[in-house]
This record gives structure tokens, sequence and C-alpha cells, in this order.
């Protein structure tokens, strides 16, 4: 379990490093099938259990990084690659770490995290996710980094309470599905009508 | 049951607002009626008002007076005014509704309501000729002043609310005085600003000299008539009948107050060349007065002498009613005279008396009158006013000293006022017309309505005992004896001495028998041009309180041989209004700014957006412990 | 929860919708209205009991329904306005998205509280998207992702809660409310403070308080009129009321800074001060709308902060005041804009000229929002104004009363822009000038 | 016996009102080493005025007909109101500022008359006289201030009764003469504010507003003009000068003081010259300050 969760903290790292929109469907259909293994190891198997790990297979680990997929490939080489990460996010990352450990030292004496470890690299997954969120900016770097911290997320439910109740779990995946469908949609309507996938061109509306 | 009756009147003249002649009569009715109803309280009404949410006492049943008799005659007068439009048929009555509730009101929720009705009722009423240059600008600043004073009232009323625990006017009144000095302060501090507000005191009155002038003629009549007095209704009920003896530096700043008030309002009354603002800036002038009342009773409640209290609540509320009628006059004449030219521009005007002699008539008496001159009315409550401030001249030390004060600046302001209205009425009715121009016929209820007041002031002037022995009853703490106060200026004496001694003169002197030559002018032919005007006749004015009015000119010469040889000369001059220089240009320019920098926050990017958020989220982590 | 098969009224517009995409025909907007306001009329004569005890959830049940009808009418005309717009696909995110806020209105339990919002931001995001233009693009993007990173940090909070309770092995029924309410003694102070704080911000996102405001103002103005007036009227408000929920559900500790009430009330504060400062300068007619909201809602956070039983209920007070109010402002000023071809406020006067009687409701409903008596919301503002003196919040007063004031000034001037003309420039001029 | 006084004595100081004044104009030439007119030129003046033909000009209306009967009456009333014995009735008026608000009203009529000529010369006597008052009025409030503290209601009371029990209280009185004196020479329109004599137009004031009238109007003016004169040097003594206990030798007193002080009034202007118009605010402040000063120290003011 322990490396599954390093293994996500990494593939999360590669995707706040990687670029290339493409090497991103990778990482992201990575961090799916990490993922449904997690749900499939982390508990007693059950048809409970099989159906949330299959339609996380199917929802992270394919539909999403299909959309993406696909999209990328109706659209010029230009648009498939993001901007290098600025300078500013490496303090932002420093601050994160500072805010991570705050956390956890309050968390300690509560008893309330199960695997310390998985829960360090879910914490860590999560603002990784999000100083990529406010770092990249590629229309897909931001639907994937609001995928990879909900990925996160659910390791981070994983480390403290084993699960997610099924229905939450659930509710979450078409929640997301729907979201990722959305986007990336809305991506594809946005670079046909303003001819760039860069969010910093997005600011019209103002005021 | 009466109140009922009153509020179904004012409906019906609200929904018969297609009909101008029974709108009319309806509104006419609503106001007779308030007359009766105010009457009958000062008659018999209880000292203290009951439960029930809208209820009389014997202060409200005056201001419901005064009310009731101004807006009867700007009703008779809307008889035959020209600009009775529709806009003015549908908000007049809810207008005339909401003063009454105002005035009514016995709890706090019932007050704010009318309150705020009354400040949009008149907003409509303000802006009925939206389409005239700077119309909407008076009507907006006019509604923002109002609302912040609104406000403040409100905050003021929920300190009360609070300490008290009950909106209950009735239970204020018996319990009010009791409260700890230091809310008793506060409550001063904020009701006082807002009432003062909506009375137009200096510095916040520059709504007044823009809203009432924009106005039609019976609604200018009726907001400086009786609007602006709620403002005096509220200080009166809620400081000084509910509080009881406050901090002693509240009165002294009301007296304060009153006085910047009255010779500011006189002062910029001067420099106005338009009718209708000249009288909104004496409204200003006369709310000064009253406060100069209001603050006498406040000082003798202080200091625990009733004597002050009985003059300072007389001349108070005896003036209140005197500014409403001739104020509510003068401002029907001037709607007259704007019928009659087409103009308000006293500079364009003159020789009015010879073609609508009736309103001259009107004017010159209700000059008198505001000028506080024998046997008008204003005689009598500016007397009043002064035997109160004599009263405090009266003590030791410094009180005396401020009293004296006071008695000089009203003392000025009088003889500024007469100044004045020497000016108005002799550059706007006598002597030639300035300006050619058609002239409109004036259908008999103007001249009508103007002179009745007149009439009233003139009675009320001769033989005011009658309506002093009304407000007797009226301080339930105090229960004043008011009988003799009156006593050493007898006014029927004065009045009818006055009266036969011009009589006598001008029958010794035949007045009649007289030949009409042309006037000397040095020999040349005489000309209308040669007359003084309004910005002549106050010259020495400005010189003198250049201090005040900053005055400045600016001289342009145009032509080929300018400078030395100009064929046209440019002339522009003025002068700067202070408050809104150095007060209301500033906060109106923060505010904008503020506003624009507050928009800083949504610029566009999305990146920026998230990092708000997660910011926030993490600056309250890192608060965590 | 009883009235679950509340959430049954939108399946029919969503099935009509169905039928819209063979059949498309403006009879059908009006059937769609009509079934929306007899599910809105059916289920307030079912709750009616509830709705008069005052219990909560009857109220924001019932307001949902009201303003949803209300939404469904204006479609009929928006959508006649704007032929671009494909009906079935409108009236589908339509119907989806009045269930989510039904959703919202009849959770029980916190988790189905949150799925709800979530599905609110899409399908209310998705009608912004269909409106279709580059601005809607803009503005459905930042909507949908910053609400979701938002609920993502609520979730957070959700996550800690949960697995808090986790031994009673309730599964999901763990986050109702009731069950949060009896067991939180068992949850570790820090871990309250923790949720509250994710929860306050993560909901707080989509209810529009600021500093988490920032997609509202977009979002309100570019969505279509009908679905404006159902985000800002009730949206706000639900998402505010699932916040007080949970506050009222999981006290945090006593005398912790960062307690549920104290975030309510700094974050209501900062919107209501935010929100007023905003309006005067406002150029998109819509906008001022979606900025007087945000002040709206925080006049109801700082009401919810004060925490008192009558405080909650003034909050509710001005919840269903402000949604009647805003949604029907906000389906008359898309209305005007189709009128003037324009959502500048610069270029919409002479409405009084114009149409007397549009201007006469436009006037109404502007001034209710000013907080003008007799019209309702002056009276809810008043009784918080009451509530916050009788709990010596000065400063609040101080900061709320000022916003007010500046709000009235700011949205009478735009009315009086709309009713008559632009003023000129408001700097006072020198008073006498005369040129001979 | 009060009121028998009080009428005898408003018939006399009517009656003598132009013989005061032309005291001070005989006084006033002799100082100058003219030989001047005899005391009572102003009676063969004001009767030759009153047969003469009254004209009127052609613009003007009842407001310029009235005017000189409304300063007659006016001031027949303010000689009414004095306590020219030094006491009246208790149920008769007898207030200070009632005689200010008739004042005022003389000044307001005189000031609309001058401007229903619809001349140049009335509007600027209207303006001059107006303005003047508005720097008498003030002044005037301060310099009786001892007499506001000592009635307490206005009353015209002699103040010489209330002032005597102690040397301190001589100093208050004093500034207090000073400052009447210097507000009364405005108010009669005399040297160094008004000249009576000048026609010239830089310098007129009051002349000004009369300039239109001639026949019984003019005649009527210039008596109520010797009668404010009068009046109000009867009234200042009443206030300010020492009183006998018989009412009789007070008004005889009267007589006597109103005389001394035309003749003091006419030694005064041959030795001044008149003050420029924009100088007034700086003379009237003059006078406000001694009389405030007075006035603060009869109060308890620096402990005397």
């Amino acid at each position: 379990m322990n490396d599954l969760g390093l293994l996500l903290f990494l593939l999360a790292l590669g995707l706040l490093w990687s670029r290339t929109m493409h090497h991103t469907v990778w990482f992201l259909a990575g961090e799916g099938v990490l993922l449904s293994l997690m749900v499939w190891t982390s508990e007693p198997v059950t048809a409970v259990t099989v159906v949330v790990g299959l339609a996380t297979l199917v929802v992270k680990g394919g539909l999403i990084p299909g959309l993406i997929h696909r999209i990328l490939r109706t659209w010029p080489a230009a648009f498939r690659r993001d901007h290098p990460l600025p300078l500013w996010a490496y303090g932002i990352t420093v601050l994160v770490v500072l805010a991570v450990s705050h956390v956890i030292h309050l968390l300690g004496p509560t008893g309330v995290i199960q695997h310390a470890l998985l829960f360090f690299y879910a914490l860590a997954s999560i603002h990784v996710g999000f100083v990529m969120i406010v770092a990249r900016r590629h229309l897909l770097s931001q639907l994937a980094s609001l995928v990879a911290i909900e990925n996160g997320l659910v390791v981070l439910a994983v480390s403290l309470a084993g699960a997610l109740p099924t229905f939450i779990e659930l509710g979450l995946l078409i929640d997301l599905g729907i979201a990722a469908t959305l986007m990336v949609w809305m991506s594809h309507r946005i670079h046909q009508a303003m001819h760039t996938t860069d969010v910093i061109t997005l600011r019209r509306l103002r005021g | 049951m009466v109140t009922g009756g009153l509020f179904t009147l004012g409906l019906m003249a609200v929904v018969a607002y297609r009909w101008p002649r029974w709108s009319l009569l309806l509104n006419l009715l609503l106001s007779l009626g308030a007359v009766a109803y105010g009457g009958y309280g000062l008659w018999h009404g209880s000292p203290t008002a009951g439960p029930g949410p809208l209820e009389l006492s014997p202060l409200r049943a005056w201001f419901l007076m005064v009310l009731g008799l101004v807006a009867s005659l700007s009703s008779w007068y809307r008889w035959g005014y020209h600009d009775d439009q529709v806009s003015l048929r549908l908000w007049l009555p809810l207008f005339l509704l909401s003063m009454m509730t105002v005035i009514l009101a016995n709890n706090l929720w019932v007050f704010m309501t009318g309150w705020e009705s009354m400040t949009i009722t008149s907003f409509f009423l303000v802006t009925t000729h939206h389409e005239r240059p700077d119309v909407l600008k008076s009507g907006y600043i006019y509604l923002v002043m109002s609302q912040v004073s609104a406000m403040v009232i409100l905050a003021g009323m929920l300190v009360m609310d609070t300490h008290l625990h009950s909106v209950d006017f009735s239970v204020w009144a018996q319990r009010g005085a009791a409260l700890p000095r230091g809310t008793k302060s506060l409550i001063f501090g904020l009701l006082g600003l807002g009432f003062g507000m909506k009375s137009g005191v200096i510095p916040f009155h520059v709504w007044l000299p823009r809203a009432h002038p924009a106005a039609p003629a019976p609604v200018s009549s009726l907001m400086s008539g009786a609007m602006i007095k709620l403002g005096i209704f509220g200080m009166l009920q809620f400081l000084l009948f509910d509080l009881g003896p406050t901090a002693r530096l509240w009165p002294l700043l009301v007296l304060a107050v009153g006085a910047v008030s009255s010779l500011l309002g006189v002062l910029y009354a001067l420099m106005e060349h338009d009718l209708k603002r000249l009288l909104a800036y004496h409204s200003i002038e006369n709310i000064g007065i009253i406060l100069l009342g209001v603050g006498v009773m406040g000082v003798g409640i202080d200091w625990h002498h009733p004597a002050w209290v009985a003059v300072g609540l007389v001349a108070a509320l005896f003036h209140t009613l005197n500014h409403a009628i001739f104020k509510s006059q003068l401002f029907l004449a001037a709607g007259a005279v704007e019928q009659h030219t087409g103009t308000l521009d006293v500079d364009h005007l003159g020789g009015l008396l010879r073609t609508i002699p009736g309103i001259a008539l009107g004017f010159i008496a209700g000059s008198l009158a505001i000028s506080g001159l024998p046997p008008f009315n204003g005689f009598v409550s500016e007397w009043l006013t002064f035997r109160g401030l004599v009263g405090l001249a009266h003590g030791t030390g410094l009180l005396a000293l401020y009293g004296l004060g006071l008695i000089m600046v009203l003392g000025l302001t009088g003889a500024l006022a007469g100044l004045c209205f020497v000016k108005a009425s002799g550059v706007v009715f006598l002597g030639e017309p300035r300006q050619a121009g058609p002239r409109q016929p004036l259908p008999a209820s103007l001249t009508g309505s103007v002179l009745g007041l007149a009439a009233i002031s003139l009675i009320l002037g001769v033989i005011p005992q009658p309506l002093l022995h009304l407000i007797n009853g009226i301080d339930p703490a105090y229960r004043l004896s008011t009988e003799g106060l009156l006593l050493p200026v007898r006014t029927p004496i004065i009045g009818g001495l006055l009266v036969v001694g011009v009589a006598v003169f001008a029958g010794l002197s035949r007045v009649w028998d007289v030949r009409t030559v042309p006037r000397w002018s040095c020999g040349r032919e005489a000309d209308a041009s040669m007359q003084y005007t309004s910005a002549s006749f106050t010259k020495a004015i400005r010189t003198t309180f250049a201090v005040i009015y900053r005055p400045h000119r600016h001289v342009v010469r145009l032509g080929p041989g300018a400078p030395d040889f100009p064929t046209r000369l440019l002339y522009s001059g003025g002068t700067v209004p202070v408050w809104e220089r150095y007060l209301y240009r500033p906060v109106y320019g923060f505010l904008w700014g503020m506003s624009r920098l507050s928009t800083r926050i949504q610029r566009g990017p999305v990146r920026l957006y998230l990092a708000y958020v997660l910011g926030t989220v993490g600056l309250m982590l890192a608060l965590l412990h | 929860m009883s009235s679950s098969w509340a959430l049954g009224g939108p399946a029919v517009p969503l099935v009509v919708a169905a039928v819209l995409r063979r059949h498309s025909t403006q009879r059908w907007y009006a059937v769609i209205a009509i079934w929306t306001s007899l599910v809105w009329l059916a289920v307030g004569g079912l709750t009616w009991h509830p709705l008069i005890q005052g219990r909560t959830w009857a109220i924001l049940l019932d307001v949902t329904n009201l303003v949803a009808a209300t939404s469904a009418w204006d479609s009929v005309g928006w959508l006649r306005e704007h032929p671009r717009m494909a009906p079935h696909r409108y009236y589908g995110w339509w119907s989806l998205f009045w269930a989510a806020l039904l959703g919202i209105a009849l959770a029980h339990n916190l988790a189905l509280a949150w799925l709800a919002v979530e599905f609110s931001t899409l399908t209310s995001g998705a009608l912004i998207i269909e409106v279709g233009d580059r601005h809607a693009l803009e503005a459905a993007w930042k909507y949908i992702l910053i609400a979701s990173v938002g609920l993502i940090v609520g979730l957070i909070g959700l996550v800690f809660l949960y697995a808090s309770l986790q031994y009673q092995t309730l599964g999901w029924a763990t986050l109702n409310y009731q069950n949060l309410h009896g067991q939180f003694p068992h949850v570790a102070p820090i871990i309250r403070t923790l949720a509250t704080v994710f929860i306050v911000a993560g909901f707080g996102t989509k209810a529009g308080l600021v500093p988490f405001h920032t997609w509202l103002p977009d979002a309100h103005s570019e969505a279509p009129s009908p679905v404006s007036g159902m985000l800002s009227g009730v949206l706000l408000g639900l998402s505010l009321f699932t916040v007080v929920r949970f506050v009222e559900a999981v006290p945090t500790a006593r005398g912790v800074f960062l307690s549920g009430p104290h975030l309510l009330t700094i974050f209501g504060t900062l919107s209501v001060v935010i929100g007023a400062l905003a309006l005067l300068v406002q150029r998109d007619i819509k906008r001022l709308f979606a900025y007087s909201s945000i002040e709206q809602v925080g006049i109801m956070a700082v009401a919810a902060g004060l925490g008192t039983k009558a405080a909650l209920s003034l909050a509710l007070l001005q919840f269903v005041l402000h949604a009647v109010i805003k949604s029907s402002v906000f389906y008359g000023a898309g209305h005007l804009s189709v009128m003037y071809q324009t959502q500048r406020l610069k270029k919409i006067t002479g409405l009084l000229a114009r149409h007397p009687a549009g201007a006469v409701w436009w006037a109404v409903g502007i001034l209710a929002l000013a907080g003008l008596p007799p019209l309702g919301l002056a009276y809810s503002e008043w009784l918080i104004f009451r509530q916050l003196w009788q709990h010596h919040a000065y400063l609040v007063i101080g900061l709320v009363a000022a916003s007010l004031t500046l709000t009235f000034a700011a949205l009478t001037y735009h009315l009086m822009r709309n009713l008559w003309r632009d003023m000129d420039a408001l700097a006072p001029a020198a008073a006498a000038s005369e040129v001979l | 016996m009060v009121w028998i006084v009080q009428g005898v004595g408003v018939a006399v100081l009517v009656a003598v009102a132009p013989w005061m004044w032309g005291i001070a104009q005989t006084v006033k030439a002799r100082c100058q080493g003219r030989r001047g007119p005899a005391p009572g030129q102003l009676y063969w003046i004001i009767r030759k005025h009153w047969h003469k033909e009254t004209t009127v000009p052609d613009r003007s209306s009842w407001v310029f007909r009235l005017a000189p009967s409304v300063s007659m009456a006016s001031l027949v009333l303010i000689v009414i109101t004095i306590p020219i014995a030094g006491r009246v009735p208790p149920e008769w008026p007898h207030n200070m500022l009632t005689l200010f608000f008739l004042l005022a009203l003389e000044r307001f009529w005189s000031g609309l008359a001058g401007l229903d000529t619809g001349g140049t010369f009335g509007g600027l006597g209207a303006s001059r006289i107006t303005t003047l008052g508005t720097g008498i009025e003030p002044a005037l409030f301060a310099a009786l201030g001892i007499a506001w503290q000592v009635s307490g209601d206005g009353a015209i009371v002699p103040l010489a009764a209330h002032l005597t029990n102690g040397s301190a209280s001589l100093l208050p009185w004093a500034l207090a003469s000073v400052s009447v004196a210097l507000v009364l020479l405005a108010e009669w329109g005399r040297l160094p504010v008004d000249n009576p004599d000048t026609h010239l137009e830089l310098t007129m004031m009051h002349e000004a507003t009369l300039l239109e009238y001639d026949g019984r109007f003019l005649a009527l003016s210039e008596w109520a003009m010797a009668l404010k004169f009068t009046a109000l040097v009867a009234f200042a003594w009443v206030v300010l000068g020492p009183q006998f206990s018989s009412l009789w030798a007070n008004l005889g007193l009267r007589i006597v003081e109103m005389a001394a002080t035309a003749g003091a009034l006419g030694w005064l202007e041959s030795r001044l010259t008149k003050l420029r118009y924009f100088q007034l605010p700086a003379y009237f402040a003059v006078a406000a300050g001694i009389g405030m000063l007075g006035f603060y120290l009869a109060s308890g003011g620096l402990g005397l």
C-alpha cells in the first residue's frame, strides 16, 4: 500500500514536472490504475470493492485520459505543450511543505491517521496538485491537476479511514467524469473560439 | 380609527390620480383632517401615547397640525397651478401619508418605514422634472443623504432598543430617562446627527438647496414647510423628551450647530439669484433658529432650569409652525412668479407688483414674517428665541458669554435675513421689469392660498396667545406654564398700534393725493438696467464675508484689439461652496477610488483566483493551533 | 427524508427536453413552466405544515421550487429572445440543475449535500457553456474550475470528519447532520476545527463568500438570465445554509478563534464590504446584480454567524426575500439587455419613457434590493442590525451599515440612469457663474 | 400717574425731536466756525415740505408711498415702549428686543422703498442701509450685554440701580456705555458712519433712500429721522444713566440729557471724518468687542 502511495506521489510529481500533454495523459492513466489497485488491495475483496475499483479504472484510468488524448490529437502541435513552471511556483512549494508539516504535527496526537506514510504521500500529492493548478498555464494542465488532487484525496481517505463510503466514492467518480467531460469539451471550444489553450488569455471578464 | 380614515383618504387620493379635481379634493380633505386631528390632540390628547402602532400625543399633534396646515393650503394652491402633473398627484398623497406615519408612529419599525417612504416619495416628487439639467443630480444627492441620515437614525434607535429591550416609543418615553449617561450620549450623537442631516443643518445641508428648488412649488412648500421639521420633531421627541438630562455638551453643541446653520444659511442665501434656491437656503437658516430654541430647552433640562425649558420649547415649536407658514407662503409665491413669468432668476425679474399685486402682497408679507418683523408671526417666535438666549446670558461665566455670542449671531442672522428679503422682494416685485417677456395671468387659487397664509401669519403675529396656551400640555415631564412668556411683548398692542400708526400717518400724509412724475436719473432717460440687481445689492456683504464665500471672478477680454481694446468682455464670477470643496468632494472621490480599487480584486486570471482560494485556506491552516 | 419524492419534479422536464429534440415547438416551453408551477404548488401544499412551523428544509425547498417555477416561466420568454440556444439541451441541463438544487435543499447528509452542490456546479456550468460565446466559455471555465477546487477543499474536511467517526461503521450515514450533532464530542477538537475551516472555505466558494467569490460575477453575468436568477437567488443561499447546517451540527471547541460563527462573520463582513464597494463602478448590468448577490449573501452569513435562533431565522428570511427579489431582477436584466441589445449599463437608459410599466417593476425590484421599506429586504436587514446591536458587534455593524448605505447609493445611481438618463459628472459644479 | 407721565413723555419726545436734531446741527456749525442754522430750523423745513405738492416717481407703488408712514409709526411705537421716565405699567410692553425689531422694521421698509423707485440711487441707499443694519444688530446686542444680564428677559430696566453696589461694576458699565455710543452713532446715521448732510452718491446712505421723496412724504421722513435720534438717546439714557425717584424729575432729566447729547454729538462730528464704507465692519467689531468685554466682566469672568 505504501508503495502504491509512493508511486502515486511520484506520478503526481511527474505531472508537475512534465510539460508535454501527451505525457500528462499517461501519468493520469497511471494514477487511475494505481488507484484501482489500491481499492482492491486496501480492503477485503467483495463485490462492492470490485465494482468501485472497476469504476475507478474506467473513469480515471480510461475515460479522462482518453478524452484528453482524443482532443489533443485534433490540435496542432503548438497547443499540446505547456509553459515552463514559473519561478514562484518553487517558493509556493516550499510554503506548502511547511504547511503540510504543520498540519501533520497538529494531527499527530489525535490518532486519526491510520497509515502515516500513506497519509504523507496523499497530502503531498494533493499539495503538488494545488501548486500545479496555480502554476501551470495549459487548460488541460488545470484539468489534469484537478483530477490529480481528487486522486490524492482518495488516497488521503484510504490513509485515514481505509476507504470512503461506496456511495460517496461512486458519486465522486460520476461527478469527476462529468466535470472532466465538460472541461475537455470546453477546452476544445475555447481552442476553437480563441485559438489558445493558455489560461492567461482568459481574462476578458474583469472588474 | 381617525388614522384609518386619514389613510383611506390618502389612498383614495392616490387612486384618483387620473381625475385632477377629485385628487385635489381628497388631498385637501386629507390635509384638513390632519389639522383637525392635530387640533383635537392638542386640546384633548392624553399626555402620553398608548400602546398602538400609531398614536397621538400632544407633541405629535402639534407637528400633525403644522403638516396639515401647509398641506391644505398647498392643495388649494394646486387648484390653479400649471405644473400639476400626474406624478405629482400620484406621489403627493403618499408623501403626506408617509409624513403622517412618521409623526404618529409609535414604534421603531413603523417610524422607520414612514421615514424611508417619506424619502422615496419626496425623491420622486423632486425628480418630477427630470428632463431639466441638474434635477437628477440634485435628486440623487438628496436621496443618498437621506439614506445616510436614515441609517444613522436607525442605528441610534437600535441602541435605544438594545438598552430598553423595546421598540415601543411609549416605553422609551417612560424609561428613556433612566438610561446611563454614556448610552444617552451615544443615542444623542447618532440620532442628533441623523435628524440633523434630514433637517438640513450645516454642514449636512448640501442636499437641501438642490432638492427644494428642483421640485414643483407645492412640493417645495411641503418639503421646506413640513418635511425638514420632522427632523426637529425627532430631536424633540427622542432626545429631549425621552432621554431627559444628558451630558451637558450635547445641548451646547445643538446651540452651536443652530447658530452656524442660521448664519451660514442666510449668508449663502444672500448670494443666490434663483428665487427658490434662495428660499431653500433660508430654510437652513430657520432650522438653525429652531435649533437654537431646541438647544435652549436642552440646556434647561440639563441645568434643571424649568424656565429655560419652557421658553426653549415654545420658541422651537412656535417657530416651527411659523416657518412652515411663511416659508410655504414664500415658496408658493415663488411658484406663482414662475408660472407668471417662466423664470425664477431674480436678475431677470422686476416690477411684478403691478402685474400680480396679490402675490406681491403675499410675498412682501412673507418677507416681513421671515425677517421676524412685527406684526407678523416670525416676530413672535424670533422674539421668543431671543428671549431664551437672553435667559442663558442671564447666567454667569462662560455659559453667559456663550449665550451672548448666540444672541449676537442670531441678531446678525436676523439683519442679514432682512437684507436678503429686501433684496428678494425688492428686486422681484418692485421697480421696473429687467427683461420683457410674456406674462401669464394667474388663477385666483394661487393668489388666494398665498394671501390666506399671509393672513394666518398676520393673525398669529398679533394674537399668538391661544396657540401658546395649546403648547402648555406638550411636555409631560415639565408641565410648562407658557402663559406669561409673551407678557413683555404684548403683541396685540404692538400690532394694533403699528397698524393704527401707519393708518394715521398715511392719512395725514394723504398717500392718495400725489402726482406721478418721471424718476430722477441725473437728467438722463431712466432705464431698467440702471436698477440695482441682486449681485450689486449684496456686493458689500460679499466683500465683508469673503473669508466664507471665497469669491472669485474671471474676466476674459475678446476682440482683435484685446487686451487693451476688447470688443467683448466675458465675465464669470461666483463663490466657492466650502463644504462641497473640502468635505463632500473628497469623500465622494474617496468612495469612487475605493470602488475602483475593490474591482482590482477581480482582475481576470483564473490562476490568481485559485490562489485566493488556496491562499486563504492556507492562511487559516497556518492560524490553526 | 420524507420529501425526497420532490426530486421527481425535474424528471418531467427532462423527458420533455428529450421530446423537444424532435418536436421543437414553443408550446412545450409553457408546458414545462406550468408543470414546474404545479410542482411548486403541490410541494408547497404538501409541506405547508413544516413550512408554517418555520422548518428550514421546508422553506428552502419551497423557495427553490418557487424560483424554479418563475425561472421556467422566464425561460419561455428568454428562449424566444435567444433562438440560437438549443431548447432541448437547455431544458435538459436546466432540469438537472433544478434537481441538484432540490438535492441541496433536501439533503440531510453532508456528503449528499456535497455531491448535490458539485452536481449543481456542473449542470449550471453546462448551461453557461451552452450560451457559447467567448465570454460565456471563459466564465464557465472559471466557474467549474474554481468551484471544483473549492469543493475538493471542502471534501478534505469531510474526509477528516468521516475518518474520525468511522468506528461507527454507519457508512455514509455517518455524515447525517443528526448523527454528526450527536457524535461530535467524539471528534478531536482539532479535527473539528480543521473540518470547519475546510468546509467553510469549500462551501463558501459556492456560496460566493469573499475571497472565494471570484467565479461569481463572471458566471452570473454570462449565464442565461433565468439561470442567473436561480444561481443567485437559490444556489448561493442553499450553499450558505449547508455551511450553517454543518456549523450547527459540529460546533468547535470553546474559545477557538477559527470557529464556524467567527468564520461566517469574518467572511460575511468581507463579502458585504467588497460586494458593496464594487457596485458603484460596475459597467455590466448583470455583473452589478452579481455583486449585489455577494453582498446579500454576506449579510446572511453575518446573521448566521451570530448563531442565535433568532439570527438564524433572520438569515432565512433574508434568503427568502433575496431569492424572490434577486431572481426577478435577474430576469428583468435579461430582458432589458435584449431590449437594448447590450448589457452595458451606460447604454440602458430612458426606460421610463420607453417602457413605463416595466420601469415601475424594475424600480420596485432595485429599490427593494437597495433596502427600502416597505419592500421586504429592508426589514430583514434592520432586524439583523438589531441582532448585531444586541450582540455588541460594533465593528461589524459599522462596516455593514456603511456598506449598505453605499449599496443604496450605488443601486439608486444605476437605477436613475436606467430610468432616466446619465447624470452628468456628479462632481458638484461651482455655485454661481454667469456669463455676460 | 405712570400712565400720564408716560403719555406726556411720548408727546414731548415726539414734539422736540426736530429741535434736538437742530441742536446737533447748530453746535456742529459753531464748532466748525460757521454760524449755522437755528436749532428750530428743521421745524420750518418740515413745514415747508408739508405744504408743497407731493410727487412720486412713475414706477413706484404703494410700498414707496407707505414707507414714511411706516417709519414714523414704528418710531412712535418705539417711543411709546420706552419707559421715558424710568418706569411704565407692568402690562405695557417695554422690551429691548421689541425695540430692535421695530427698528429693523423701519429699516426694512426704507430698503423696500429705495428699491421701489426703480432708480439707481434708491437701490444704492437700500443696499447700504440694510448692510449697515447687519453691522448694527450684533454690535447693539453685544453692547447691551449687561442689560440682558440684569433683566434676564430683555425688559428695559435702569441699570444704574443694579450697578452701583461696588466700584468694580463701574468698569463694565463704562465699557457698555462706550459701546452703546459707538453703535448709536451708526444707528442715527451720523458721522463717522454716515453723513446726513452729504448728497454725494459716493457717500450717502440714508439720504439716498430719501432722494425721490418730496412734499409731505419728505416731511414725515425728516421728522422720523429726528425722532429716531431722540428716541434712541432717551433709550440709552434710561438704560445706562442715573435715575431720580420722581417720575417727573426723570422726564425733565431726559430732556436735558437729550439736549446735552445732541450738543456733544455736534461737537464730536466737527472733529470726525467719515469712515470708508468697507471699514465699517471693523468699526462694528470694535464696538461689539468692547460690549462683550464689559459683559464678560459683569458676568463674573476675571473674578471681578
